[in-house]
């Protein structure tokens, strides 16, 4: 079994789609020379050259638009954002030019473009650094949204963003990209997980614990915890993919459980699981024996302290003590 | 805006090349009668068209906006006589122009306008979203300047594939005052894109003057200076200067993979849009009665082909009425196409979920519910 | 009973405002000569002059982000997006600045701030020009975000807005500035209608209709006929303030009548309504007798035909539809 | 960045002063002995700050970023040194020069790096994000060239409110590329706003350089040619120079309210932020040396002093010593302070909660459950 890093995963994704196809292009800034910011681009502008891997100036809206607009001509780029934070400054290109082309020409071009790069908080760079943007751009459509919690996930979902015919918008996260993980080697074939497709990340029986991204991992270290000091069995549901979304995923697990945490780096109001407690209550409304419960950042634009971030955000702590009142 | 200004600019920036010479620059000395008469034709067209769409907005036949390019045609109907395989067009709202110009048909653009399902978008676009891919045409686009890095884009596709193109990127006089044009204009000068920007300038946005929306020294276009990007500056009523230039730029970056900012000057004789009802209290009627007396692109290039021998009053007048007749043959395709209905809103989101592929079968992809 | 149009009503509280307190500044595209795109601010500026009343050029992040620095300097730009839909442009202003500088800063700096403009479908503009970011405003924590349904909430909540010490978004509508209705004369006193507290439309029993802006005036038309055509009275809630929330009338709606359908004319994914239905599983979760239901804009880009828009938007019919498949 | 470069840009676009005229121009010929030994007080404070900074940071004392500003000192302590009542800054995220120049002290500045209630941010900024309005100092910005349009604003503001003032705008040459710069410049040229927009050219955006990024003619700050606004490059290693040219911007602010652009050339030490562990590899260690050793501006300055005969290298190093003394006691200071704990973190989110007001009161603003 082979063990690699979440930021290798994704190089070898990029590598192999470079080699797979030879309109797609690497962009965003420092991800040539510099490698990229951290370092998810390593050694891909020295192996593939000047044209497949660019620098551009810091000018997200510039080089955003030029991305969908050379998408719409066939070249498929993969464009990073150095934090998805940066969104802000690209809107414009991000939720119409993108999202909405498609749409406005009845369907005569298409835009097969990938965003990437890392939205999250906890490494204590401030409000303005630290969106967490999954439901954001999941709530226009014409856009699909992902944010894999694994290696394995990481590059199998970037292939498979990679290769859609519509814009993907990736969300990685600084603070996985030195997680080790299985996955599986090149030579095993084509590594691609689809996009839309929860994965059961630990099967339970007394409670649904739903994520993406790093709380994740947070579920899975809180359910380890409530299984040995509290008898509570809970299923860990990785969304993976926040649109297209597995419905039938979270229904299932809710409708045998019966109970259901949602757990999200958003800020509350209007983030993913709002989203997602919403379809679960209509969907499975019969079902529940306690209100859905959520675990999101906490209501304030992100503290920098170092002191008190990883507080300010969902953690297993805060699983846990969310988890027990309603089981 | 005065024909001071124009001759002014022209001589500063351009010292050697008098304004007479334009005629018999090498792109034009070539021309047949024929082209010349049919570049009368499209400007024509285009204008009836839009006489008749704002007919028809009036009567209530669409909604939305309604930005008519009267008194622009000349720029269209020019840059797109330019265009060959890989020459691109991609414009602003005020689109109409751009789509008759690269040889869309009225049928479609005005089935768009009713809201059609015959509509070059389905309906789903409306007046300032025409498009046509296979005709180089990449619309039709409604936030102000958004289309400026779809421009660069299609440039850097071009680039990307090897090919001797431009990209020819359309926009207004206040839109340059968008971050997103800054932006697209430093990275086309610096990763060599060859894309031509084109601010039409008629004057105004919307009710503000190009006085008091931009700060500039000697005109618009100069900024370009900043980004040690070629210029010019191009008299959008005389139809030869704007095609020698226009061409100019297009062989930079058809040669050099260089880009050009050009500033063509124009004017718009109706408002804004048909809802800019006061646009005699921003700009005096007298100034409206003499661009249309006194510079109108389409008049001057008729008497310009009369005095050149090759048309008559008589044959453009019988251009003209054609052009008319293929107007009215329009909206009474559009009137009898159908309406989308409710199931057709959901269609053309994903292009996934358009061919039904496998990725569009997993996971929920649409949220009513 | 004085009756006017919501389109005066809102200058009415302009121009109040600007007579009130001398830093207030209106600005936008438009604004002054040209008395506002959709004549809302008519005659402000050869009554208040160049000083007060500010037309810009049209580059949304700069102007927005110039009143943000103004505000913090105790001016009190009333700042105008001829759409609301334009936000994407200055988002960063949008949801960085005006939205985090006072937590940046400790509480150092505030941002008395007022955004405002018409955000609705209904116009057959197209998808670019359609958002109702009403959701995606309030998710920010440090914004406060509004929608008035009537002409009296209009004038008292931009007062309200206008004098608030912190960013508050006004999203207005198109399609209401010309309704008219019963607004106080200004001789009865000062009109101001607080942030944060809904307003029942309409008082029912059997279930609780939530919405805001337009929807309310569809909601209003579906009670009519639920009454007379089905023998359902329905409660409509408008909720006039997304954030802050009247979360308590909300609630006490619903433990009355143990069902809610929420209208909004936001796209389903993560809309406001998605919000509120979590919040109110949370909160009344014994109380429901059925799954909350919501009536969203159909989830598309907006299309432009004027023979569908409509259809693609909550309506009456659509309301009612759905109010029957619970009640 | 050569000194060639540096002499042929000064001399380009400012033909009629001579290099050697700025020690006796007017704002720099008054100055008192014990002001410019005050300036290099500041100067050695700053940096000795930073690296004491360094030394936390590498000891985990603190999270996220830190930029550190090593090697462009001159600017920061030049600027403010012009500073009165109603002259402003702002600055992007490299702010701790700015922040200790307009005179917050250190132990507010240490504690915020520490994440302290003590911070001037309460410990919520962090690095990038100073800020004392009482010191007419607004940050401390962290999205690149954001601040641009806020300091247009408060610009706007001391011309609302009649004050003869101006706002000192700092950015750096990566910033020059966006869009919300652009759009600033021409609000500043159009609305004659009294800001100075500073571009600390160092040379490089993280790992890409001038070259790499802009395109440009001679400057980056020619770009304000395409806005009527005057401009100018400075030789930041030369203090006088330096305070002389911004004068003249903040006196064009006072007497005119006409904005200015100015590039001022200098250089970092250290990377990008102290992530950025390869900057040698972007930039030669021979370019860094030559810099620290023949252009560095704390340096320059002493030798100055000590030429002009009022400092000796034994004071210059007894005003080191106590700064790093001042820096040590900070970081005892920042070390004993109270962390912020988790009901800090919902304050100072809205004014009208933290002054519990009836507005405060109405409806539901925070939504945790
Ligand atoms: C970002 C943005 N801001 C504002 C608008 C509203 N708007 C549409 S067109 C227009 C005026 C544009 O004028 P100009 O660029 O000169 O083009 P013209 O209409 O003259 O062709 C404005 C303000 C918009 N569509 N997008
Ligand atoms: C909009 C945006 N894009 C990217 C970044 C990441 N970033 C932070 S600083 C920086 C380089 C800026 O370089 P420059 O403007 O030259 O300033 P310097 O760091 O040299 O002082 C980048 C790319 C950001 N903070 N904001
Ligand atoms: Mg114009
Ligand atoms: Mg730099």
């Amino acid at each position: 079994m082979r063990e690699i890093e979440y930021r290798d995963a994704l190089n070898e994704a990029f590598d192999e789609e470079l080699a797979r196809d030879e309109n797609v292009v690497i962009m965003g800034e420092e991800v040539a020379q510099y490698n990229g910011a951290y370092k998810v681009t390593k050694g891909l502008w020295e192996k593939w050259g000047d044209k497949r891997v660019v620098d551009t100036p810091i000018s997200e809206a510039g080089f955003i638009g030029m991305g969908i607009g050379a998408s719409m001509l066939g070249i498929r780029p993969v464009m990073e954002l150095m934090f998805w934070s940066f969104h802000s400054v690209a809107f414009d290109q991000l939720v119409n030019n993108a999202a909405c082309v498609r749409y406005m020409s009845g369907g005569l071009i298409n835009v097969p473009i990938v965003m990437r790069g890392p939205a999250n908080g906890g490494t204590n760079v401030g409000a303005t650094h630290c969106h967490t943007p999954e439901g954001l751009f999941a709530a226009f459509p014409g856009l699909k949204v992902c944010s894999p919690a694994t290696p394995s996930d990481a590059k199998g979902l970037m292939k498979a963003a990679i290769r859609d015919n519509d814009p993907v918008y990736v969300m990685e996260n600084t603070l996985l990209y030195g997680n080790r993980g299985h996955v599986p080697d090149p030579s095993e074939g084509d590594h691609v997980v689809p996009l839309g497709k929860a994965d059961i990340k630990r099967e339970g029986s007394d409670i649904s614990l739903i994520a993406h991204g790093r709380s994740v991992l947070h579920c899975l270290e809180a359910a380890e915890t409530l299984q040995s000091e509290h008898g509570i069995n809970a299923e860990v549901v990785d969304l993976r993919s926040i649109r297209p979304l597995d419905q039938d995923a979270i229904i299932e697990s809710v409708k045998k459980t019966n109970r259901a945490v949602l757990v999200d780096e958003s800020k509350p109001f209007c983030g993913v699981s709002a989203q997602i407690t919403t379809l679960i209550q209509e969907h499975a409304f019969d079902y529940l024996d306690a209100p859905i419960k959520r675990v999101c950042t906490i209501d304030a634009p992100a503290i920098y302290s170092k002191h008190i971030e990883d507080e300010q955000l969902p953690n297993a702590r805060r699983i846990i003590e969310k988890v027990l009142t309603i089981a | 805006m005065s024909q001071e200004k124009h001759f002014v600019m022209e001589t500063f920036n351009n010292p050697s090349v008098s304004p007479l010479d334009f005629a018999s620059s090498s792109i034009n000395r070539t021309l047949t009668a024929e082209q010349k008469i049919e570049y009368y034709r499209q400007m024509s067209r285009i204008r009836r068209f839009e006489q008749g769409s704002l007919k028809q907005y009036n009567m209530g036949k669409m909604g939305g906006f309604l930005h008519l390019y009267i008194g622009q045609e000349s720029i269209a109907v020019g840059c797109a006589s330019l265009m060959g395989e890989h020459d691109h067009m991609i414009t602003a709202y005020r689109c109409h122009a751009h789509a008759l110009a690269v040889g869309m048909n009225m049928n479609e653009c005005m089935a768009e306008l009713f809201g059609k399902t015959t509509g070059c978008s389905k309906g789903k676009g409306g007046s300032m979203h025409f498009f046509a891919p296979d005709k180089n045409f990449w619309g039709g686009h409604g936030i102000v300047a958004g289309q400026t890095p779809l421009g660069l884009g299609l440039g850097y596709g071009l680039k990307y594939n090897g090919q001797k193109g431009s990209a020819l990127c359309f926009m207004g006089d206040g839109a340059v005052n968008q971050g997103a044009f800054h932006e697209s204009l430093n990275i086309a000068g610096l990763f060599n894109i060859p894309v031509v920007y084109i601010i039409e300038n008629n004057g105004y946005s919307m009710g503000t003057s190009q006085e008091r929306s931009s700060a500039y020294k000697d005109c618009l276009a100069q900024r370009a200076d900043g980004y040690d990007i070629d210029w010019d500056l191009v008299n959008g009523e005389d139809f030869y200067e704007l095609r020698a230039k226009v061409n100019i730029a297009m062989e930079r970056a058809h040669e050099q993979s260089r880009p050009t900012v050009l500033e063509i000057q124009t004017y718009r004789y109706y408002g804004h849009s048909v809802a800019d009802a006061n646009h005699k209290k921003y700009r005096s009627p007298e100034e409206i009665e003499d661009y249309k007396k006194n510079h109108d692109p389409i008049n001057l290039w008729k008497q310009r082909l009369i005095s050149e021998g090759i048309l008559t009053e008589e044959s453009a007048k019988e251009i003209d009425r054609t052009a008319k007749q293929e107007t009215d043959a329009a909206v009474v395709f559009a009137d009898e196409s159908p309406a989308p209905t409710i199931e057709d809103v959901t269609d053309d989101v994903y292009w996934e979920s358009d061919n039904n592929t496998e990725a569009s079968k997993i996971g929920r992809h649409f949220f009513n519910d």
